[in-house]
C-alpha cells in the first residue's frame, strides 16, 4: 500500500531502511555509530529500537565490516553495511573489489553476494581532502558491483529500496550536503522498482546536460538561469551509473546536439569521460565539440574559500554551458 | 583405533597424491599458471575437516586444494578446475588458487592474503539470525598474521564472541620469507590474548591433535564462547609454489622437515603398533590410484567454453 | 617542582583556552565544518611534547590541535589555519581535522583513523639511515586500536625494533560508541605483548605520569630498544565533534570526568601545595588572554587567495 | 658515462634499481621478498648483496610497506617499494589515495613524498580474478600521483630511473609478462629523462591507435598484419599516462583522421574513455566514431581458454582496427 510521506533526503532514507528491515528479514544493518548512536548523520535512527540486534555498531573496521557482509550475504543474509565517508573504503577495497564483485562470478553463480554498502561522499564546507573525494569512478571500473547515486529524497528511498533486493553487491553513494535538505512528497511503500533508468529533470533542446549526485541540483540551476537567457538546456540525471542508461543519453545528446555531462568528481578519469567516450563512439552527431565539468585535477582544500574555486557551482556550470552553445 | 588412523592416512594421502599429481601436470603442460602446494601440511585439512559439521562453513587460502579435498569435494571435478575443463568445481574460472564449492561445505579459496578472515566472520554472523548451528573455519598462514584484514576479523569475531576458528598454518615461512624474521615473538598463538581469546600453538603435523583442537574449539563456538585461534605448526616438503628454487632453505632442512612429516609420521606410527607394512601401504596404493582416475577423468572433460566466458557477471 | 607544575598549567591551559576559543568562532560562524576538541585530554599533548626533541616527528589525528600547540605551533597560524587564512600554517589547505607543521616538528594530523600509524613507522625508518637520532610518536585513539593499519604498523614496528611510541589516547569512546563495547577485553595495553613489545596503561589525565612514560618509552626507542605502546586513559569533557548532541553519556557521567579532569586536578594539587590560588588562577588568565590574541590576530589576516587553490600539486 | 648492454625487460628494472642505489643515497627499495629473496621475478636481486641494509624485506603487510614510504619520503628518503600484485594494493589503497597524493598539496609544498611504487599488472596465463586486474585507471584520477606503466626494456629503465627522480609519489605499473622477454640493447647510465611523452612505435596515415602496456606490442603485431592489407597504422604509445601527452595523441588522431585506444583494462571506465573524450573535447576532427579495445567488463576467469576469449589479442585488435577503417 503505497503512501506519501514528506520526508527530506536522510529521512527518505531512513524510511527505506525501516521498510527493507520489516519486508526482507533476511537483512542486517550495521557499520560504525550505526546502532545506538543511529549513525553519525542521523540516518540509521530507529532500526536499533525497532529490529533489535539486526542493526548493530561495529568497532572501526572496515575490512571486518565490509569483509563480514560478504560473508553473511554468501550465507543468505542481506546485509546493509555503512561506510561512513567513502574515502574510507580505501582502506578495505579489497572486500569490495577483489571479494565481493568476484563471487557470483567466480563461482558461476552458485554463492552470490547480495550486499549493500551504503555510504556518503563529496565535499561540505570546511572538509578536508580526506573528506571530500567523489569515488564513484573507482567503483564504476569494476565489473560486478552496481553503483547508483541518487540526489532527490524519493531517488534516495527509491534506489536504496531496489540496491537491497538486487542480488549483487550494490553501492548507493549518498551526500551528507543533502540529508538534512528541503522535505518533498515521497511515495513510500511502492513496488521496488527496476535497476537502471535515467530521469529527464528537464526538457530542453539546446544542449544535454548529464549529471549526478549533489550536482544534479545545481545543473538545475544552471539551467534556470540559462533559460532567462533563451538557453533551453535538457538535464538528465542518471542516479544509476551501472547500470547506466547510455541510450537515454544518445537519445537527447542526438536531440539537442550538444553534451555536458557534470560531476563533483575531479575530472581526469572521472565517469565524465565514460559518459562522452559513449557518445563519441556511438557516432552521436554533435553541433560542438562535448565538454565535461567537474573539480580540476588536484585535491581538496579544507578552507571553503578556496574549495569554492575548483567546485563547479550553478555559475561555473551555467558559464561554461553557454560556452559551449554560444560557441 | 588403528582403523581411523588408517583412515586418516588415507585421507592424506589423497590429499598428497592430489598435489603430486597436480605437480606433474603443472610440470607437463596441462595446468598452467600458479600453483601452491600442501604437500606437508596434509594433517591439518585432514583433522580439522573430519569434525566440522555439514552447516559449517570453511574458508581456505591458495593453498587449498588439500582443504577442498577433506571437506569432500571430488577430486575429479578439482582437477577439472585446475585444467580449465567445463566440469570443474567452477567450470574453469577460479583455478587452483581461487575455487569455491560451497555445495560441498566449502566456501572457497582467496588469493588475497588474510582476506577469507572477515568473510568468515560474516559467515558465523549469519548463523546467529538464520537458526543454524554454523561455525566458520578460516585458515590462513603464518605470514597472514601480519595483515591488518586478519586483525580486524580476530578483533570483530571476539567482541561480537561469533563462532570462528581462526586456523594459522604456520609453516614457518611467508613466500620465501622467514616469518622469524617477520615478526619480534615468534609465538603467534599469543597474539589471540590481544583479542580476549583463546589461542593454542599446536603440533599441526599430528593429525590427532589437531582434530583434538578444532572440535574443542568448535565446540566452544557453538556453545557462544566465541572464537579461538589455533596456530598449526607445520613445514612444506614443497617450494612456495611450482618453480620456487626454495634457495632460502638452510643445510639440513628439508631433512629436518622430512623426518616429522605428518604421514611418514603416521606411517611410523602404525607400523610400530604393529599394522602389518603391506596393509598401511596399500592405503597409499589406494590413494595413488583414485588419483589417477580422477585425473584421466578430468583430462578426458572437455574445455570451458569460452562463449561462456562473460555470463555470471550479475544476477 | 611547583615551577614545573606551573608550566604544565599554563600549556594545558593554552590548549584549553585554544580549544574554547575555537568552539567559540565554530559556534560563531568564522570556522565552519567539522571540529574534534581535545578538552578533557590536555595532559597527554602536554607531557609527551615536554620531551620530545627537535629531530622527533610527530604524527597526530584529527583530535590533533592541542598536539600542534604543545609541540610549539604558534596558536595564532592555528587559528588562521581553521579560519581559512593566507596566513595559516598551511594557508587554510588542512582545515581543523588535517593541518602539517613540519618547520615546528608536528608531522601532521591525519583524517583517516589509524593511518598515521604506518606513517611514523617511516619516519622512525628514516632515522635508521640519515644519521638522527629521531624517534616518532603516533597519536590515536583507542577506536583506532581496531583499524588493520595500527596493527600493520605495530608489527612493523616492531619486527624492525623501529625507535616508535605509540600514544593511544584512550577516552573510552570511538566516536560515539564505546570502546568497552567493541573490544572483548578493555585493556588495549595488553595487545602490545602480540607484538613482542612493551605496553603500558597510564593515567593519561596526570600530565607528571604521561612525561614519565613518554621519556622512558623515547630513550628505550633511541638505544634501539624498539617500539612502546602507552594507553592513556583519558576522557573528552566535550562531545566527539562540535555538535555532538552526547546522547551516549551515562547518568553521573560527566560529573566523574569533570572530577578528575587533568586542569582541575592540576590546580588542586597545586593549592594543596600551598601555591596561592591568585598565582595558580593567574595561568588560566594569561592563557586566555595570549589565545584571544592570537584569535584577533588571525581573524585579521587576509583570506586565502582562491587565485592559489590549484598550486603545489606536483613538484 | 651511458653504455649500452642487452637486458631484458625484467632485467632493465634490475638495472635502474643498481644505479638508482648507487646515485642516490637516500633510497631504500622494500617489500615482501624483495631483499634477500631478490624478489619473486628476481627483479630485486643483487640489490641486498650490494647494498645491505638499504634493500630489506618486509612482513606482508602492504598498509606499513606503503604507509612507511610516505612516512620515510617526507623525512627525506627516497623509498621504492614494491606492491607484489596491484591487485593487492587495495588493500592499502589509503596510503596512496588518502596520504601520498595529499602530502604537498596540504603542506604547501613543505613537506613531500618522493616514493616510488613499483608494481606489475594484467593477466597472465591461469592467474585468477584476484591476480589479474589492470587498475591504472584507478590511479589515473587520483591528483597528487604520478603514473607510467613501461613496455620495453629501456623504457623500463628509463621511466623507472625519472620515477625515482620525482619529488611526487609515482607509480611505475610492470607487467609480469614482459619480465622474461626477449634480450634488447638498452642504453643505461644516461641522463636523467624527463617525465612525460609519447613514442611513435609505428608511422602510418590511416588511423592512430594509441596503448599503453602490455598492449603496445599485440598492436604492434595488429599494424603488422594490416598493413599486408594496405592498412598504415600509426602505434603511439604513453608510457606515461601521469602526465598524459595528450598533444601527440590530438596531433595523430588529426593527421590519421581516425582513433582507437586499446588497453588490457577493463573497457568501462578504463583510462582510454579519458582519451576518446580528450580528443572528442578538443574537437578534432574524425572520418569515424572512435573505438576503444580492452577487456570486456567481466572478471577474469582462470582457465586460459576462457581468458582468451576476453583479452584483447593481435587478431582481435587488427579486426577491431580494420573495421574502424574500412567503415
Ligand atoms: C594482500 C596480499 N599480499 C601479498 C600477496 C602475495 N602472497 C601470496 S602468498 C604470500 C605468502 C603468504 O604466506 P603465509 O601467510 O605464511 O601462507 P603460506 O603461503 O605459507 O601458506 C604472499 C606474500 C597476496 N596474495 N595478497
Ligand atoms: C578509516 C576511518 N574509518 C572511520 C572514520 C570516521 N571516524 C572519525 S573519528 C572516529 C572515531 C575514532 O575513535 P578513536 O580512535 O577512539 O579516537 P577519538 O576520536 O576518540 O579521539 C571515526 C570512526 C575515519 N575517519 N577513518
Ligand atoms: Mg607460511
Ligand atoms: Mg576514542
Amino acid at each position: 500500500m503505497p503512501e506519501t510521506r514528506k520526508l527530506n533526503y536522510g529521512e527518505a532514507v531512513n524510511a527505506a531502511l525501516h521498510r527493507l528491515m520489516a519486508e526482507l528479514p533476511e537483512t542486517l544493518v550495521y557499520g560504525e555509530d550505526v546502532g545506538l548512536p543511529g549513525g553519525v548523520f542521523g540516518v540509521t535512527r530507529g532500526l536499533r529500537k525497532q529490529f533489535g540486534d539486526r542493526a548493530f555498531d561495529t568497532p572501526i573496521s572496515e575490512s571486518a565490516i565490509l569483509g563480514s557482509a560478504v560473508g553473511a550475504a554468501m550465507m543468505g543474509r542481506r546485509p546493509i553495511v555503512e561506510i561512513m565517508w567513502a574515502d574510507f573504503s580505501l582502506v578495505a577495497l579489497d572486500q569490495i573489489v577483489n571479494q565481493a564483485a568476484n563471487v557470483r562470478y567466480v563461482s558461476g553463480g552458485r554463492l552470490t553476494a547480495p550486499m549493500t554498502i551504503r555510504t556518503q561522499q563529496g565535499n561540505a564546507p570546511g572538509a578536508c581532502a580526506q573528506h571530500s573525494q567523489c569515488l564513484e569512478a573507482l567503483f564504476l571500473h569494476v565489473p560486478g558491483l552496481r553503483v547508483c547515486m541518487p540526489s532527490t529524497p524519493q531517488d534516495a528511498y527509491d534506489l536504496l529500496v531496489t540496491a537491497v533486493h538486487c542480488d549483487d553487491p550494490v553501492l548507493v553513494i549518498e551526500n551528507r550536503t543533502l540529508y538534512f535538505g528541503a522535505k518533498e512528497e515521497v511515495t513510500v511503500g511502492g513496488p521496488v522498482q527496476p535497476m537502471g533508468g535515467a530521469r529527464v529533470r528537464r526538457h530542453g533542446s539546446d544542449v544535454t546536460v548529464v549529471a549526478w549526485g549533489a550536482m544534479t541540483a545545481r545543473v538545475l540551476d544552471a539551467a534556470e538561469a540559462l533559460a532567462a537567457d533563451g538557453i533551453e538546456v535538457e538535464v538528465l540525471e542518471t542516479p544509476w551509473l551501472n547500470p547506466f542508461d547510455t541510450e537515454a543519453v544518445l537519445a537527447s545528446a542526438g536531440r539537442t546536439g550538444r553534451l555536458a555531462v557534470v560531476h563533483e568528481a575531479n575530472v581526469t578519469g572521472g565517469f565524465g569521460a565514460e559518459v562522452v567516450a559513449r557518445v563519441a563512439g556511438a557516432g552521436v552527431p554533435l553541433l560542438a565539440p562535448p565538454i565535461r565539468v567537474g573539480a580540476p585535477d588536484v585535491r581538496m582544500p579544507a578552507a571553503p574559500i578556496l574549495a569554492q574555486a575548483l567546485l563547479p557551482d550553478a555559475d561555473r556550470i551555467a558559464g561554461e554551458v553557454r560556452a559551449l552553445v554560444k560557441g | 583405533m588403528s582403523e581411523r588412523r588408517l583412515a586418516d592416512l588415507l585421507a592424506m594421502w589423497r590429499v598428497r597424491a592430489f598435489e603430486e599429481k597436480v605437480r606433474e601436470l603443472r610440470l607437463a603442460g596441462p595446468i598452467v599458471g600458479s600453483v601452491h602446494l600442501c604437500i606437508g601440511q596434509e594433517a591439518i585439512p585432514v583433522g580439522a575437516c573430519d569434525v566440522l559439521e555439514p552447516e559449517d562453513a570453511l574458508f581456505a587460502t591458495y593453498r587449498g586444494h588439500g582443504w577442498a579435498l577433506a571437506r569432500g569435494v571430488p577430486a575429479e571435478r578439482m582437477f577439472a578446475e585446475l585444467l580449465g575443463r567445463e566440469t570443474g568445481v567452477n567450470g574453469g574460472r577460479g583455478g587452483s588458487a581461487y575455487f569455491t564449492a560451497a555445495e560441498y561445505g566449502f566456501h572457497g579459496e582467496n588469493s588475497i592474503v588474510g582476506a577469507g578472515a572477515p568473510i568468515a566472520c560474516g559467515a558465523a554472523l549469519a548463523g546467529r539470525y538464520d537458526g543454524s548451528n554454523r561455525a566458520a573455519v578460516t585458515v590462513f598462514g603464518d605470514g597472514a598474521m601480519n595483515q591488518g584484514a586478519v586483525h580486524e576479523a580476530m578483533n570483530f569475531a571476539a567482541a561480537f564472541s561469533l563462532p570462528v576458528v581462526f586456523v594459522c598454518e604456520n609453516n614457518r615461512y611467508s613466500e620465501l620469507t622467514p616469518i622469524a624474521d617477520m615478526v619480534r615473538t615468534s609465538r603467534l598463538a599469543d597474539r589471540a590474548a590481544a583479542y580476549g581469546m583463546p589461542g593454542y600453538r599446536i603440533d599441526g603435523n599430528d593429525v590427532e591433535a589437531v582434530r583434538f583442537h578444532v572440535r574443542d574449539a568448535l565446540e566452544v563456538a557453538k556453545e557462544n564462547g566465541g572464537p579461538t585461534l589455533l596456530e598449526c605448526m607445520t613445514e612444506r616438503i614443497v617450494g612456495h609454489y611450482i618453480g620456487d628454487a626454495e634457495n632460502y632453505r638452510k643445510p639440513g632442512e628439508m631433512d629436518r622437515i622430512r623426518a616429522r612429516e605428518p604421514i611418514a609420521r603416521l606411517r611410523a606410527g602404525l607400523l610400530a603398533d604393529g599394522v602389518p607394512a603391506d596393509e598401511v601401504d596399500a592405503v597409499e596404493a589406494r590413494a595413488r590410484a583414485e588419483m589417477e582416475t580422477a585425473a584421466a577423468a578430468a583430462l578426458a572433460a572437455p574445455f570451458a567454453d569460452p562463449a561462456t566466458a562473460r555470463e555470471h557477471l550479475y544476477a
